[in-house]
């Protein structure tokens, strides 16, 4: 591969990771994921940036990534703790859920055609009890307990 | 306008297409159509970004990338979260050893460590933290069937720019025609010779003329007998193609030599890289540093509010 | 050691401080300490006539110190820049023409806007300084004891501090636009001070009517401002030594903000009335600015169109009508002529309608003055005259004329501001009645109002000894010169232009600089302009006799005559208290000693001045004569010898003494005034008319005469008698003596202000009601419906984005990237 | 560089202040709500001494550098001063702001960030490298999501950090983006530097290719979301109403204190090689902005959300600005377009956060002042604050003898300027955006008039609970300082504009000053690729 060859194969890689991201960021609805698609932008813009510091023979493509994965390393810190913090409020990460403030007049937007939630019936595997031997009538339906883990 | 007989086209028209039905809106069966679309969509982008070299190069290339698009694609579609954030891990994999591919050994094993180690870790975390019970509905859809039109759409223009920017031909510069003068005396001598330069691309860093001459700047790993005769040959081939440069390598002709070993895939590149780090951008690290405890100052304020019972806002009725 | 900084920045700032703590401390913190105010306003107002003496002492000092070839002494203090917008204005180069006022076309360029905040130190602002300083501080004196248990006490002085700081202002302002700021807030303050009972309904309507009156004057002032800037490029008085570098910074000074520039400073002049090239752009551009600089100052100064609302204006309280509407404010106007001199120099044409509307007026207000019952509005048309007298001299143009104009402003300041402030002691006497047929006979009761005001009244009457003989006379004598001057000159008004135009000189640089000699006359010949001076001669003639008339008329009717008191007095009628009566005596010296104090021409032999010019024989006209606008120009070269008009001044006085004794003959005793109206009235005059014996003289007239013999030649003899007689019995029998006995009599021409106020009323306010009205449908109709319409346009549009706004996050990131996108597109495709 | 004792003088001011933050958040965090007046007062006299050092550091510099020397990534510059002091200023009034009730229990951390952020604004305003510019941007950024979330602590104050903080982090993506394309048309990050170092000045002048505008598109759209221009300005209006007087005071003010500068820096003086595309950018998006802006607040009833469209408003008169110095770019005159922005930043700047400290001091602890209804008959009830509030109304208008109408005035005349003088291609673009914004001015004064129709012609609320309180709300004194300030500023500026004029003025010409020469003696066609002895290393170091 030619300098030429390697530099547009990354560029468009990284327009590809940018462009990925970006659509998630603005068609998912979890919060976090969100978030995830903001970083995969970043990681667009990082391949692109190496690509052009290995083209032009120079350092500084290649520390701004570093510097770009530190602040994706800040903004997930303050992200993350603010986005627990919206959670504990709302007890959603939907994003359409944050809709009060608006434009007075406005109406709230509804999901549409919402899928059925599909309501299966769920057995949680239960752990053993830690430190101490279970006793054998502890355990009543030890059978049962094993075929489902 | 649109050049429909360009895989290019083809390609974005296609990545639109596998992306938009990838997203979570819908059934398996069209996800997994939208998956195959946006195979389709990457082969194109192969065929119309060709690559030259030896295949094993090309295959490793072409197999990261794979990974990288692919798994971003796959994390942008899942539909739980946890999914999302494990595909989003292999993507930066992918990204890491496209890193490497490029010489950047550093930034791929701190891609690794610290994004796919501990960014995304965090996310995982943080996911099981604030992830309720149940499937979320949320996850399943889109705010609305305009915004998956809008959304997917604003993606593939971005794409379309790009791949357009990376396609159009570009006015040629200085170091095109040196380049194609290059290629064209090579052609026209390698049957004469044993060795051909075989992309002069690829040995060309860089040549600007000005008015002191035409200076051209080689990669110093070509045969020096080989040299000798471009220097010799360089002025008249330039002369059927660009008269001006011609006249500037007449004036005065300077080949240098520089070892890309020299930079980016310097043995002691890591060394080079914190010279680099901390020389030219040392006030940017401080900085960085500063904002990192900004941030973190940030985060523990806001967590220890968030785990503080709420308090109504002053003097608002709650 | 130069003190003129600090001074000039020391004498408004001490009413400001005033004025500002006033208005902070004495509502609510100092509401126990009543004369808190009146002190405070005591102290400022004596600082800063301290401060005005001192300057006056500073500026004299530079002038013994002028040299000759420097004649003028100025001093710019720049405090700071207020504005300074760079290229704010591009200006069109003047094309080359033929025409000889075209002498120095303007280069084209851009032009900065700056406007500094500087003020000014020369002969003309020392001057006003002083009377204003010293007028204001008796005033605040007699305010304290006039305004004694007003509720609005502190108000009183916050407002009158403010004045004193505005006017002090406006007198030393170093620009235009900073004297318009100023001309405002003096405004604002008599506005504010009229209207300060104002839950007096007619102190209400009379503020609203100063005011409304006084924006058609500042209208015009700012047009005029206007076009001087786009004239010009700058809105500086003077040659300020601003050079403009050609970075444009270096000059500019940012942390000294005290900078005090030399007079001599070089660098390029650009004042408007500096004398400078450029400057001197004369013509049509010249006659419009003089003419709506004029229009400002017969708003302020109350001059004949505008005259009406300083008569109304006397609702305000006394001291106020004293300060600032006899003694300073409304001579704002005089000293914005006298500042724009080189202006009104340069268009003749300018300076003859000024004279007009200052004769005009000055024999109108006097003609009104003469009914009026009311005491405090005598004397407003009173000083309306005497104003209009200012400006007559003014508009002769002439060196004699401009400083005779200041002089006179000057000695009017002291007597008018006594007589309205012995005004006020008679109202203050009789419980607020000022109507002179409720009160007579005063002599006795108030001995020192009295006197005072005799000593006033003479000095009004210009009198010998007293202060306004002399400035009256030396008006006579410059219109009576400029008469002359102008009938004489026509031989010497050679054809060509531009030989009255100027003289060219090269001056030392090579460049050349017009020496502007007379102005052009364009409209009419100076012989012709002539004339009209010869008749606003006699009518400033005819105006002294009636000035004194009714000076005495006034003062005979209260103090002498029957003694009668109103009983709002409340049966106490007294002298008024030592406060009131010591600013009275104080100004009462002023008015007897400052005219033969300040003039001398009538001792001396025409001298010389160092540096070689002509004294003028009088104190102040010399100094004057050392302002910038004064000192040099077309001005100067009509500076003459100064000599006393022996005969202007024996004949005014006659004429005064027999205003006087008119006046003795009508009132001294008892009052005949209202025996002769109702006489007048009683028709015997007419019924004489109608007799027999009277209709025959008519007959004999020429004219019905000349009529006869037509119809006789025409054979048309007995249609003409009848025509004739019919027409006698309808115009003599019915109409006339209808519209003299009810409108037109002289006698109630005069008391109702020859109706001005119901012509404005049906000529102005009631038309423009009418096409309010008409406006107020047409707007409601037609207009209102398309600026709803356009009005519309943002609220729909608003709206519309408003829409956009809908709280949903991932739509305001769809919009964010797609926004990109198009932006990204824009540049690519269309910038490819 | 290290060695370099003018970096550590240049750096004095950040340095004080970044000591001052982390030792208010280090002892925070021992003395937990009981120390937070004690801090305040340190945080306000670091300030101080901050803008002491300001003066110390780089009162010996500033002369000389506007002459052009080359000061590496830290740029040293009046244009830089004038920013920095601008900043400092808004972080006082800001510390001042901080109101005692609602921000004790976090007030040390408040701080701290408040702190930091204006750190950020001063790193921007003078960062002459793509990462420092954007390290200073994110400075602003990180602590202004957390304090968005602490500003308030309810649903709408979750609502609007959650709002601002992806939809900046989206913008930092893009500017991020657009970034990396410039670095990899010029091969460096230097914006601006001498003949003979690379950088992208040069680069982009030399071969103004279709990346320059990808890239130059997608750094404008990042600085357009600090800036609050339109279509990136959705956020403000929505996080203005969530959130409290102090925050929107910060959104205001700080990120288009850091984004103008950065605007100015990278893309006007940075990309003249483009300058076409710059201006006819700015233009279009000046048009927009404050169309957008002044048509929606019209009729707003939430005083917070009201100022929200007027910010976005004022952000597109900055514009005007941006777009005649870009269109005046490489002229050897100058034209004051950047000046003119610069001076309109300050003047908007300090009556918009003393607009919102007046505000702040009207609430206290249980009371808040939200709507218009809420400062209906404030004239009467209260007149200082009211007073207050009607200056910055009026200066926000361009009422004249205001700081702001000195602002609106000297950004027309700089467009009409450009206009009459720029080429003649220009005339109509100009000509029309002086005439738009004329109108949109006078769109503005219908909003702001009318909040002074309701602070004096309204009655006050019947019921006094509806009243905001007047006696001495806790830490609404220090607001009212805050408030008292500006308003002093506003007046001082608007009697005596010369001096911050002539330090845009300045700021400007400092700019020219390291322009290259006209672009005639550069070849139109020429290598694309930075210089290669920069390359090597060899040949010539960058001073490090």
């Amino acid at each position: 591969m030619n300098e030429r060859e390697l530099l547009d194969g990354y560029l468009l890689l990284g327009g590809l990771l940018f462009a990925i991201g970006l659509v998630g960021f603005l068609v998912r609805r979890n919060l976090i994921v969100m978030f995830l698609c903001a970083e995969m932008m970043l990681q667009g813009v990082a391949v692109s940036l190496v690509a052009w510091s290995r083209f032009r023979h120079n350092w500084d493509g290649q520390s701004m990534v570093l510097f770009i994965i530190a602040i994706a390393a800040c903004e997930a810190a303050v992200g993350l703790a603010l986005i627990l913090a919206l959670f504990q409020r709302s007890r959603t990460l939907d994003v359409a859920y944050w809709q009060d403030l608006r434009e007075p007049g406005q109406s709230r937007r509804v999901d549409r055609g919402v899928p059925e939630e599909r309501r299966e019936e769920r057995i949680w595997p239960r752990l053993t009890p830690a430190g101490v031997m279970p006793r054998e009538d502890q355990d009543k339906n030890k059978e049962t307990h094993r075929a489902r883990v | 306008m649109i050049a429909w007989d360009q895989p290019a086209t083809w390609a974005v028209v296609l990545f639109a297409i596998g992306l938009g039905l990838m997203v979570p809106n819908g059934s398996m069966r069209r996800r997994a159509i939208g998956a195959v679309v946006g195979l389709a969509s990457l082969a194109c982008f192969s065929a119309a970004f060709p690559v030259s070299g030896p295949w094993l190069d090309r295959a490793v290339f072409r197999i990261l990338a794979l990974i990288a698009v692919g798994s971003a694609a796959a994390s942008v579609s899942m539909r739980n979260a946890v999914y999302a954030a494990v595909w989003f891990a292999i993507c930066l994999l992918g990204v890491a050893g496209l890193f490497l591919y490029q010489g950047a050994q550093f930034l791929g094993v701190v891609t690794v460590v610290v994004y796919a180690g501990a960014i995304v870790v965090t996310f995982l975390f943080v996911i099981m933290l604030a992830q309720p019970t149940g499937q979320m509905v949320y996850d399943r859809i889109t705010w609305g069937g305009e915004a998956k039109i809008l959304g997917v759409g604003a993606g593939a223009l971005l794409v379309a720019i790009v791949t357009g920017l990376l396609t159009t031909d570009r006015p040629p510069d200085d170091r095109d025609r040196v380049a194609s003068a290059i290629a064209a005396w090579d052609a026209r001598t390698a049957p004469s010779r044993s060795d051909g330069i075989a992309g002069a691309e690829w040995y060309l860093v860089d040549a600007r003329a000005d008015d002191g001459g035409l200076r051209v700047v080689l990669r110093n790993d070509l045969p020096p007998v080989l040299l000798d005769r471009l220097r010799a040959a360089l002025p008249h081939e330039l002369e059927s193609g660009d008269a001006p440069l011609a006249a500037a390598a007449r004036k005065q002709l300077d080949i240098e030599f520089l070892s890309i070993e020299d930079n980016v895939l310097h043995p002691n590149h890591v060394a080079l890289l914190g010279r680099n780090l901390y020389g030219r951008h040392l006030i940017s690290v401080e900085i960085a540093g500063t904002v990192l405890l900004a941030a973190l100052v940030g985060a523990i304020a806001v967590a220890m509010r968030a785990r503080r019972a709420e308090r109504p806002y002053e003097g608002e009725a709650a | 050691m130069d003190r003129i900084g600090p001074l000039l920045v020391v004498i408004p700032a001490a009413p400001l401080i005033s004025a500002v703590a006033i208005a902070l401390l004495a509502p609510r913190l100092l509401r126990g300490i009543r004369e808190f105010p009146a002190f405070l306003t005591i102290a400022a107002f004596g600082v800063s006539l301290i401060a005005s003496l001192l300057l006056l002492r500073e500026v004299t000092y530079h002038h013994d110190h002028v040299g000759p070839g420097s004649p003028s002494f100025e001093r710019v203090v720049r405090l700071w820049t207020w504005a300074d917008a760079r290229d704010a204005y591009w200006q069109r180069p003047a094309l080359p023409s033929d025409d000889p006022r075209a002498e120095s076309p303007i280069e084209g360029g851009s032009r900065d806007f700056t406007i500094d905040i500087a003020l000014r130190a020369d002969a003309l602002t020392a001057t006003m300084l002083v009377m204003v300083t010293f007028i204001s501080t008796l005033v605040a004196v007699f305010g304290m004891g006039y305004m004694q248990g007003d509720r609005g006490f502190w108000r009183f002085f916050a407002y009158v501090s403010l004045f004193v700081f505005s006017m002090t202002m406006l007198v030393s302002a170093s620009n235009f636009l900073l004297l318009f700021v100023f001309w405002e807030a003096v405004g604002l303050c008599s506005y504010l001070l009229i209207g300060f009972w104002y839950g007096k309904p007619s102190a209400a309507s009379a503020g609203k009517k100063a005011f409304l009156v006084n924006r058609v004057g500042d209208f015009g002032f700012a047009l005029g401002l206007f076009l001087i800037w786009t004239t010009y490029g700058t809105l500086d008085f003077h040659s300020s030594a601003r050079v403009r570098s050609d970075d444009g910074g270096s000059e500019r000074r940012i942390l000294d903000s005290l900078t005090t520039v030399p007079a001599g400073a070089t660098g390029v002049a650009w004042g408007v009335l500096s004398r400078d090239a450029e400057s001197y752009r004369h013509g049509a551009i010249g006659l419009a600015i003089c003419l709506l600089l004029l229009v400002g100052a017969c708003g302020k100064s109350a001059q004949f169109p505008l005259h009406v609302w300083l008569p109304d204006a006397m609702e305000g309280p006394t001291p106020v009508s004293a300060l600032i509407h006899a003694a300073t404010m409304v001579t704002a106007g005089i000293y914005m002529i006298a500042r724009c001199t080189p202006l009104f120099t340069a268009s003749p044409e300018a300076q003859v309608v000024v004279a007009c509307v200052g004769g005009f007026t000055a024999l109108l207000a006097a003609l009104i003055a003469l009914t009026q019952f009311d005491l405090k509005r005598v004397l407003a048309y009173s000083t309306v005259s005497q104003l209009g007298y200012m400006f007559l001299a003014l508009g002769a143009g002439t060196f004699a004329g401009v400083t005779s104009g200041m002089f006179h402003l000057f000695t009017h300041a002291f007597f008018k501001a006594l007589l309205f402030l012995g005004s006020g002691s008679v109202m203050h006497a009789m419980g607020n009645v000022i109507d002179m047929r409720r009160f007579g006979g005063l002599r006795k009761v108030m001995p020192i109002t009295h006197w005072t005001f005799l000593i006033g009244c003479l000095a009004l009457a210009g009198l010998p000894p007293f202060a306004g003989f002399w400035s009256k006379d030396a008006i006579l004598g410059a219109v009576h010169d400029r008469a002359h001057a102008l009938s004489g000159a026509h031989a010497a008004h050679d054809a060509t232009n531009l030989a009255a135009h100027g003289r060219e000189r090269a001056d030392d640089g090579g460049t050349r600089v017009v020496e502007p000699g007379e102005g052009v006359w364009t409209l009419w010949t100076p012989e012709q302009a002539a004339g009209v001076y010869q008749w606003l001669y006699c009518a400033a003639l005819l105006t002294a006799g009636l000035t004194a008339l009714y000076t005495f008329r006034a003062f005979f009717m209260t103090f002498y005559g029957a003694r009668q008191i109103p009983p709002e007095a409340g049966g106490h009628a007294h002298e008024s208290p030592a406060v009131m009566t010591a600013p009275l005596v104080v100004l009462a010296v002023c008015a007897v000693s400052v005219g033969w104090f300040l003039d001398h021409s009538y001792q001396s032999d025409p001298s010389y001045l160092p540096g070689g010019r002509a004294s003028s024989g009088n104190v102040l006209g010399d100094f004057l004569g050392y302002a910038p606008q004064l000192a040099g120009g077309a001005i100067a070269a009509t500076r003459t010898p100064g000599r006393f008009h022996f005969d202007v001044a024996a004949i005014s006085a006659l004429i005064a003494l027999g205003g006087i004794a008119f006046a003795a003959f009508l009132y001294l005793e008892d009052r005949r005034e209202a025996d002769m109206a109702s006489a007048f009235l009683r028709f015997h005059w007419y019924r004489r008319m109608l007799d027999a014996d009277s209709i025959a003289r008519i007959r004999r007239w020429k004219s019905v005469d000349a009529v006869n013999r037509w119809a006789d030649r025409l054979r048309l003899g007995w249609l003409a008698r009848i025509v004739g007689r019919g027409v006698l019995v309808v115009v003599w029998v019915v109409t006339v003596p209808l519209i003299l006995t009810q409108f037109a009599s002289p006698y109630r021409l005069s008391q109702d202000k020859f109706y001005f106020d119901e012509i404005y009323d049906w000529t102005m306010v009631r038309p423009l009601r009418w096409i309010a009205d008409l406006c107020a449908a047409l707007d409601r109709w037609v207009i209102d419906g398309t600026v709803n319409m356009v009005g519309r346009i943002p609220v729909v549009t608003g709206n519309l984005m408003r829409s956009l706004h809908i709280g949903l996050l991932p739509f305001y990131a769809v919009s964010m990237a797609l926004g990109v996108l198009v932006l990204v597109l824009a540049r690519t495709l269309w910038g490819s | 560089m290290l060695t370099d004792p003018r970096t550590i003088a240049w750096l004095g001011p950040e340095i004080v202040l970044i000591a001052a933050a982390t030792g208010i958040v280090v002892a925070g965090a021992f003395l937990r709500g009981s120390a937070f007046a004690t801090m305040r007062i340190i945080a306000a006299v670091s300030i101080l001494a901050a803008g002491a050092a300001l003066r110390v550091g780089e009162a010996n510099h500033w002369m000389t550098t506007e002459t052009g020397e080359w000061t590496g990534p830290l740029v040293c510059d009046p244009l830089g001063f004038l920013v920095r002091h601008l900043a400092l200023f808004a972080g006082l009034l800001l510390t001042l702001m901080l109101s005692r009730g609602a921000d004790e229990r976090d007030g040390t951390e408040t701080l701290g960030l408040i702190l930091f952020l204006t750190v950020g604004a001063m790193i921007a305003a003078r960062a002459n490298e793509l990462v420092l510019v954007f390290l200073g941007l994110e400075l602003v950024s990180i602590p202004t999501y957390a304090l968005l979330y602490l500003g308030r602590n309810d649903r709408d104050g979750s609502e609007a950090s959650a709002k601002y903080f992806f939809l900046s982090i989206l913008s930092s993506a893009f500017f991020l983006y657009g970034a990396s394309f410039l670095y990899g048309i010029a091969g460096t990050t230097w914006i601006t530097a001498p003949e003979g170092i690379a950088s992208i000045r040069d680069a982009v002048s030399r071969d103004p290719q279709p990346f320059a505008m990808l890239g130059l598109a997608l750094v404008v759209a990042g600085l357009g979301f600090k800036l609050a221009a339109v279509p990136f300005h959705f956020y403000a209006p929505d996080v203005y109403q969530g959130t409290n007087h102090r925050n929107a005071a910060i959104l205001a003010v700080m990120p288009k204190v850091a984004g103008l500068a950065v605007l100015i820096r990278l893309v006007v003086m940075g990309l003249p090689g483009v300058r076409n595309e710059v201006w006819q950018l700015a233009l279009v998006l000046s048009v927009l902005t404050m169309t957008v802006g002044n048509v929606c607040a019209l009729w707003q009833t939430d005083l917070r959300r009201m100022m929200a469209y007027s910010s976005i408003a004022h952000a597109g008169y900055l514009l005007i600005g941006i777009a005649v110095g870009a269109a005046a770019v490489g002229d050897p005159l100058p034209y004051g377009g950047v000046a003119a922005s610069v001076y309109y930043l300050c003047v908007y700047s300090v009556a918009t956060i003393g607009l919102f400290a007046a505000l702040q001091s009207l609430g206290d602890g249980s009371r808040r002042v939200d709507s218009l209804d809420h400062v209906a008959g404030l004239g009467v009830t209260d007149p200082w604050k009211a007073a207050a509030l009607a200056v910055f109304l009026f200066s926000l208008a361009g009422i004249p003898p205001l700081a702001g109408f000195w602002g609106k005035l000297t950004l027309f005349t700089t467009a009409i300027g450009q206009a009459l003088r720029g080429e003649s291609s220009m005339t109509p673009w100009f000509l029309g955006l002086a005439l738009i914004a004329v109108a949109n001015a006078t769109i503005a004064a219908a909003y702001y008039l009318r909040v002074v129709g309701y602070l004096y012609f309204r009655t006050p609320p019947a019921t006094s609970a509806d009243l905001p309180s007047q006696s001495g709300p806790a830490g609404g004194l220090a607001a009212f300082l805050a408030a008292f300030l500006a308003a002093f500023l506003v007046l001082a500026i608007g009697l005596h504009q010369g001096p911050l004029a002539e330090w845009a003025d300045r700021g400007e010409r400092g700019l020219r000053a390291l322009e290259p020469p006209p672009a005639a003696a550069v070849r139109a066609t020429g290598p694309q690729h930075a210089d290669i002895a920069d390359r090597r290393g060899s040949l010539r170091e960058p001073p490090e």
